[in-house]
C-alpha cells in the first residue's frame, strides 16, 4: 500500500503508529531527509571535542575540527562496520580511532591510517573509504545535520520558526548560550510521533493531568497563602487552567511540520533581578529590540520530526526513534552566560518537570502515549479523525497559519509534513 | 541496632507501605529528596535531576500517587526496599551520616505479566539533623547505578 | 499458503503453532467470528459496573447499562486510540471518559460528549465516532461476546455443550451464582492451541504428572491411613489412575471444535452436609431434575477456542491469545448460593490446583507446551499426527460423537473447526 | 540477634539449601504457608492463591521438587533469599509475629541464558507459636508485589 | 556486629566504591578468588571457571577496569552488593569461614536504557585467614544460581 | 534478491549481519548441509549415554547405542513435537521417552512403544514415525553430524584440515582424550559469523585488547622480575606482540570456510616435566612421529561454519548461531590421558582465558561484536571490504592456500564457502 495515503487531510490510518514497517520507511524518507538538531556549539569547544548523536536510527559523532568548523560523520567504522565511538563526548585530539583494528578517521570521515599499510597495496583507495559524512548546518549556534545531501538549505526547513531559535539566543545578555553536559532521558513504549502531537496539545492537560492539579491544589490549600509554591507543583497546577483559556490563546503552524503556541507560563523574577536583567538586555540589544524579546513569550516550539524549543527556559529536547513502539527523548537545558542565576534555576526545574521520567506531569503523558499503542493495535475501524478546530484557523500568512491553540492543526500540519516526505521514493 | 541504622529502616518500611505522611514526618522541613542523573553531580544546580524535592513537591507528589485518576499510577505502584550495609560515617550531636546500598522492587500494572516489575539500586546517602531533640532526615540523596539512563515513568519514590 | 490446508482430518502442520503470520490469522478469523465466553451476570451487577476482558488480542469493556442490560465495545477511543479503562474491573456510573482529552462514551459506545464542543461545530458528527460494539448474547448468566456481527446465534455456537452450562447453573440450590472477583493467572511461553489440545487428553497425565504421581504417594504412605489426604494432594495422586480407566470413560465432540470427557474426580461430601444439599436442590429442581443434576459427573468442558468450564467445582477458565508463543489462561471460580461451605472450599482447592501456576500439576503442563513450542521449531518433518482413537468412535448423535477419553477425537474436531474458521477469506 | 530474627533468616538458608525437610520442620503441624492472589485478601477462601498449603502438601510439592522427573524443575530451581528489615510486631510467651520485606531470585533451567533467573519481592509476615517450647511458624505469608500478575510455572517455595 | 560479618559488608562496599587496591588489600598474597561453572565443583581443576583468580590476575583485571579503553568497560561498571543472611559456620584462632547470601545489581553502558541492568546472585563462602593479626580474605568462592548459564561479558567482580 | 549474489569474492553486504531472513537461509543452506562437531567419545561412553547439542538452531540428541555405535536424532517427539530430552547430558538406558505421552524411541530414532496401543491399532504405523536420525561420521573419537543426507564424506570436509585434530589427539602419551563434562558458555548480542571473522584476526590484539596488555605491563612491572607471571596475565599481555611478528606468522586457509594459523604461545613446561612427557611420546609413537607432533605449533584452527579447536591448550569451542543477532560460544577442555597434570593445568588456564565471559581478553571481543552488529546497521554503504592481504598470498598447494596471518584470506575463503551452500536452492 501507498505509505501517503495512510494520512489525509482530515485522517490517519492507526497502522502509522503499530506498523514497523512503515516506521523503516519513516527512518529512511522522514529522518533520512529532513534536518535534525543536533548539537550545539559550546558542546564541542576545544578541536577534538566530539558528542554523539542520532539521525533516526542512525548514530552519528559531531566533532570540532582543527579548523575550528564543526564535523558530522555516521558512527561507523568502513572497514568491518564498529561503531567508532562508544562515549555521549569526549575528546578525539587526533582524530576517531576504531577500537577493532584501529583505522584512524579524521573529524569529516577521511580515512588517515590504516595499520599495517603493506597488507593493503595496491588494493586499498583510502580515499575511497572515508566515514559517511554528514551534511551540516549551524542555525546561531544550533547546529542541525541532514543525511539528505539535496535537502533544501536549513533556513528554508526552519522558516518562521527560525524565530524561536531567535527567542532563545537574543534572551542573553551577552548573546552567549551555554550547553550543559549533564541530559535528562525519558522513553515510553510508544511511537515516536505522540509526542510530538501531545506536545502542542493544550485540550489534553484538563483530562490527563487532572489528577496533578488535585494534588497541586492541595498542597496549595495545606501550606496557605503564606509561603509561595515550588515551581514544579505550580507547573502542575498549571494544567489547571481553564478551556478558555487556551482557546483565546494562539497556535502557529508552517511547513514542513512545525508549529509553536503562545506562552502562558512566564517564570517569576524578583523585582531587583528582573531590572538588572532588564538594563543588560537593553545595553546588549538597544531599547526596541529589548522590549520585542521580552515581550516575546512563546510555550513550546515543535520542529518536525525530531526537535522541541522552549525558549524562556532554555531547555531543547530531541525527540529520538528507537522503534516503531519505542521512543527517547532528551532534554539539554542552557545556560544564558550573563544572564541572572535565577533564570537558571528556573530552567533547571522546568527541564526537571519537563523531562524527568518521575515528573508527576511527564508520566501522565508517558501512560498515555502507551495506551495509545495498546489501543491502536486492536481490531477496529482503522482512521484516526484530526477534525479539532478545523474550520477556526484565525489568519493565513506566508508560510504559516494562525489558530487557536485548542487545535488540532498542528498535527494535521505534521501529517501534511509526513505525507509529502513519504510520498517520493 | 543504632538508632539511625533503625531510622533508615523505618523509612524503608513507610514507603513501602505506602504510608506517605509518614514517610514526609520522617524529614526536615527544609529537607531535600534528590536523586541527580549522574553521581558527579555536587549541587542540584549542576543539571537537571529525576527528583529534585522539597517537602513541597514530595507531598504533592505522593498526594497523587493514591489518586486513581493519576494515569502511570493505576492503582499505586507497590515497592519492596532492601537495606544492606548501613553505616554510619559520622555523627555528631546536632548531625549525622550514613550511607547504604539499597534496591528497589517496584511492580506497576501494565501489561499483567512478570516483567511489569523493574529494579533500582545504588547508593543511598542520609543526612540527618536533630530537630527539637529528635532526628530527622535533612537530606536523602540516591545515586541510581543507571542514573544516567533513558527511564521510563517513575511513580513511586525510591 | 492457503492457511486450511495446514490442518487434514488427521494431521496438522507444526507451523501452526510456530509461525505469527498463522496467529494474526487465527485473531481476525477464529477469535474475529467465534463466540467469547466474556462475564457473567454478577461481575456487573450495579449499572455503570464494568469488566475488561479480551477478544483475541483485542480489548473489550462489558458495562452494566443503566436499562439493565449488558454492553461491550471495544476498549479503544475513537479519537486518538487510547484505552479507556485500564483497571480489571470498576464503576463508570457515567460512562467511560478516555483520560487522554476526555471523551465520554456510553455504555453502548455511543459518544455522549466531547469536550470544548466548539472546535468540532460543523466538522464532527458524534454519532459517526461511536466505540465499536461488541455483539453478546447470554445463556443462563454466562456471557458471550463476538465480533463477527454475522455470527450464527450463540445456541447454535453452544448446541448440546449448554448443557455443561445447565450442569453448572443447575448445582445451585437457589439458581443463583456469584463469581468471585480475585482471578488466577498463569502464563507459557507457548501457542493457545496447546492448552486446547491438552486439557482433555486423559493420556498423558500418567506420564506427564508421573513426579507428582510418585511424590503424592510418598506422602500418603508417610501418613499412613489414618489422616486423610489434602485435596491438592489427592489431585496430584488422580493422575496415577490406570489408562483402562481413561479408556472406558467417555468423550463427547461436537462442532465447532467442542468436547467434554465424563467425570472422574467426584469431591467429597461429609455425609450430612450431602444430605442437606440434596434436599435443597429436590426442593429447588423436584426429585427427577434433582436426580439428573446430581447424576451427572462431568469433568472439563472445552468451548473451542477460548474458554474450559468444570461444573463439578464451579470453575471457568479463559484461554487468552497474546502471542503466537504467549498465551494466558485465567481462572474463575464460583460461588454456588445457598450450596454448602464445603462445596464452595473445593471449589478453590480446585481452581488452586487447576490453574495456579504453582500447582505441582499445572507446572508440569507449562513445562511441556514450552518444550511443545522448542520442539516444533526444530527442523523436522512437518506434518503432526493426530491419529490415537481414529477407529475407536463409540457412537454417533445428532450434531456430537461419543468416543473413549483416550481418544484424541477432540483435536481432531478442533482442527475441523480450526480449518473452517480459517477457509473463509 | 533477636531469636525470632535469626529463625527468619534461618529459614531462607534452609530453602536456598533445598533442605525441605529441615524447612518443614520448622513449622508447626497446623501450619498454614500462604501466598495469596491479592493483599486485599484476608482469608484463603476469599478466592484463589498461588500457594494455600498445609504441611501435607508442602510435603507433597518439596519431595517432588527432588524428583528428576517433575518437569519444569529439571534440575531443581536455586533460590537466593534476600531478607531485609525484620520487625517484630508483637511478642508474647505463646505467640509472636514478625514483618520483613524479602526479595528472592529465582534459577530455573530453561534456554540457559542470563534471563533464565526470575525475582520474586513483597512482604512477608511470619506468626510464630511456641511449641514444646520452641518458635515455631504456624503461618506464613508472603504478600507479592506482583501478587495479582499472571504467572509462569512457580516451582520453589518463596 | 561480629567483625568477620562487619569484614564481609567492607569486602562488599569496597567494590562497589571501585576502590580495587584497598579491596585487593582485604586478600591474603596466596589468595584464590573463584566463581565456579557450577557447584558441583570442588576445585578450580574440576573444570572450567568464570573466575579462578590469584592476587595476580585480581590486579591486573581490575586495574584494567580503570582503564578507559578497555572496551565492554567503557565506563567502568557500577555495582551494589547486597549482603544478607551472614553466618559464620567456623571460627578459629588463626582461620575462619563465613556463608552469605548476596545478590549484585551490575549497570554497565549499552543501549542506554533500563535493561543496562544485570543481577547476579547466590551463595558466597569467605574463608578467613589471620595474617600479622588481622582477618584477611583467603578465599572467596561465589556460587551463582546460574552457574552454568551462558553469561555476556562480566567485567565487575561480584 | 538472491542471497549468494551477497558476498563477492573482496565485498560482503552487511545484510548478512543484520537480517533475520539472511540468517533463516543460513540455518537451512550452511547449517542444514555442512558437518557440524557434535561430541567427542569420551562424552557417552557407556550404553545409554546421551549429550544434547544443536546443528544450527536445531536441538539433537547423541546417544551411545547397545551395540557400542553413536546415534543422533532431532530432539523432538514425532507425536506432538516436544523436545524429548531437557538435559545436556544424562543416561537413557531404555531410550528416549517423550515426557508428554510416554512414546519411547530408540537412540536411533525409531519408534519403539506408544502407550495404549489399542488406540492406534491399524492406523498407526510405528515405523514411519520414527524421529529424524542425523547422519553421523567420527574423525578420531570426534562426532560430526550432519542433517544432510547427501553430503560428501566427513573426510572431504575437513581435507587437509584434519591435520589439527590429528594435533590434538597425538599430543596424548597414551592417544586416549577424556572431555571434561563442565563446559563454559558465553554468548554475545551478534550474528555468528563475527566469531568466526575475529578468531584468525591477528591485526585486532594490538588495539582490541590494548588495555589488556597496558594492565598486565602495570602488573609485570609491579611483582618485578623475581615472581613468574600468572598465565592469564601473560596471555593478556601476549597481544602486545608486535604486528610485525604477526606478519611473518603464517596463515593456512582451505574449502569450505576452515584456516588456521601458526602458533605463537607455546606453553611452559617445567624442564623436568618436559623431558617425562617427551619420553612417554616417544615410547608411544616412535621417535619421528614424536618430535613431529612436539614440532608442530598451531594456534587456533577454525572448521567453518560451527567449531574451533586448540591442540596446544586441548581446547575446543562450539559456535552456537540461536538467532541473527545472537551467538553462544561453548567451550569444551580435553585431558590428555597420561600426560603430565601441568598440561591439564595449562589447559584450563587457557579456556579459562579464552572463553570465559569474564576473561579481561574476551570481553573485549564481545563488546566489539555487539558494536559491529551497531555499526552495521546504521545508514551507511552497504559493502564492508575484505582486502587485507588481498595479494600477498604466499604459497598455493592442492587444496589450500598459505598467506600471512594478518590477511583477511581466512575471511574472504569463509564468504567462499558461505556463497557456495547458499547458492544451491
Ligand atoms: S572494524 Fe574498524 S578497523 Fe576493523
Ligand atoms: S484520545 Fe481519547 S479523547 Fe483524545
Ligand atoms: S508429544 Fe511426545 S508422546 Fe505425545
Ligand atoms: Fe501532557
Ligand atoms: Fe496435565
Ligand atoms: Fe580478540
Amino acid at each position: 500500500m501507498e505509505p501517503a495515503s495512510l494520512a489525509t487531510d482530515t485522517h490517519v490510518h492507526r497502522s502509522v503508529y503499530t506498523d514497523p514497517a512503515i516506521f523503516e520507511l519513516e527512518m529512511a524518507r522522514i529522518f533520512g531527509r529532513a534536518w535534525i538538531y543536533l548539537a550545539h556549539d559550546s558542546e564541542i569547544e576545544r578541536a577534538g571535542a566530539y558528542v554523539t548523536r542520532h539521525i533516526g536510527t542512525t548514530g552519528v559523532i559531531v566533532t570540532r575540527d582543527r579548523d575550528g568548523s564543526a564535523r558530522a560523520i555516521v558512527n561507523r567504522c568502513t572497514h568491518r562496520g564498529a561503531t567508532l565511538c562508544a562515549f555521549d563526548r569526549g575528546e578525539a585530539p587526533h582524530g576517531h580511532q576504531c577500537p577493532y583494528h584501529g583505522w584512524l578517521f579524521a573529524p569529516d570521515g577521511s580515512l588517515k591510517m590504516v595499520p599495517n599499510r603493506q597488507n593493503y597495496d595496491g588494493v586499498l583507495d583510502l580515499a575511497e573509504h572515508g566515514a559517511r559524512p554528514v551534511r551540516l548546518e549551524f542555525y546561531r549556534g544550533f547546529l542541525f545535520g541532514t543525511l539528505h545531501d539535496a535537502a533544501a538549505p536549513l533556513a528554508e526547513f526552519l522558516g518562521p520558526m527560525a524565530s524561536s531559535i531567535d527567542d532563545l539566543v537574543d534572551r542573553s545578555p551577552t548573546g552567549r548560550l551555554t550547553c550543559i553536559p549533564h541530559v535528562l532521558r525519558h522513553h515510553y513504549r510508544g511511537n515516536w510521533k505522540m509526542t510530538f502531537e501531545n506536545l502542542n496539545d493544550t485540550i489534553h492537560p484538563g483530562f490527563a493531568h487532572s489528577a496533578s492539579v488535585v494534588s497541586a491544589k492541595a498542597v496549595a490549600d495545606d501550606i496557605g497563602g503564606g509561603q509561595s509554591l515550588a515551581p514544579t507543583v505550580g507547573m502542575m497546577l498549571a494544567n489547571g487552567k481553564p478551556i478558555r483559556f487556551f482557546q483565546d490563546l494562539d497556535m502557529m503552524v508552517a511547513p514542513p511540520g512545525h508549529s509553536y503556541i503562545g506562552g502562558h507560563m512566564g517564570a517569576r523574577y524578583t523585582p531587583d533581578t528582573e531590572d538588572r536583567y532588564t538594563q543588560d538586555l537593553i545595553s546588549f540589544h538597544g531599547p526596541e529590540k529589548a522590549a520585542a524579546v521580552l515581550g516575546t513569550d512563546r510555550h513550546l516550539t515543535l520542529l518536525y520530526p525530531s526537535s522541541t524549543w522552549h525558549a524562556r527556559y532554555q531547555t531543547v529536547r530531541i525527540v529520538r526513534p528507537v522503534r516503531h513502539d519505542l521512543t527517547e527523548v532528551i532534554g539539554y537545558v542552557f545556560r544564558l552566560e550573563g544572564a541572572p542565576e535565577e533564570t537558571f534555576r528556573n530552567a533547571i526545574e522546568y527541564v526537571n518537570g519537563a523531562n524527568s521520567a518521575a515528573s508527576p506531569v511527564i508520566s501522565d503523558d508517558l501512560e498515555l502515549y502507551e495506551r495509545l499503542l495498546a489501543g491502536n493495535r486492536y481490531e477496529d475501524r482503522g482512521w484516526i479523525p484530526m477534525l479539532r478546530g478545523l474550520r477556526e484557523d484565525r489568519e493565513q500568512g506566508n508560510g504559516w497559519t494562525r489558530t487557536p491553540s485548542t487545535s488540532e492543526a498542528f498535527i494535521r500540519n505534521q501529517f501534511q509534513a509526513w505525507r509529502h516526505y513519504m510520498a517520493a521514493a | 541496632m543504632h538508632p539511625l541504622e533503625r531510622l533508615v529502616h523505618r523509612e524503608a518500611r513507610l514507603l513501602d507501605a505506602r504510608d506517605y505522611p509518614a514517610w514526609i514526618d520522617l524529614f526536615t522541613p527544609d529537607c531535600h529528596y534528590w536523586v541527580p542523573v549522574s553521581p558527579d553531580m555536587t549541587t542540584a544546580l549542576d543539571g537537571p535531576s529525576h527528583f529534585n524535592d522539597d517537602r513541597q513537591l514530595m507531598q504533592a507528589r505522593t498526594h497523587r500517587l493514591l489518586n486513581p485518576r493519576a494515569f502511570g499510577a493505576e492503582p499505586p505502584p507497590r515497592t519492596a526496599h532492601i537495606v544492606s550495609g548501613v553505616e554510619i560515617v559520622s555523627e555528631n550531636p546536632e548531625d549525622a551520616v550514613a550511607l547504604s546500598t539499597q534496591i528497589m522492587l517496584e511492580w506497576r500494572r501494565r501489561t499483567g505479566f512478570e516483567d511489569d516489575q523493574r529494579l533500582f539500586g545504588g547508593q543511598v546517602q542520609h543526612r540527618f539533623r536533630r530537630v527539637s531533640d529528635e532526628w530527622r532526615i535533612a537530606v536523602k540523596r540516591i545515586d541510581l547505578l543507571n542514573a544516567e539512563s533513558s527511564m521510563n515513568a517513575i511513580l513511586a519514590p525510591f
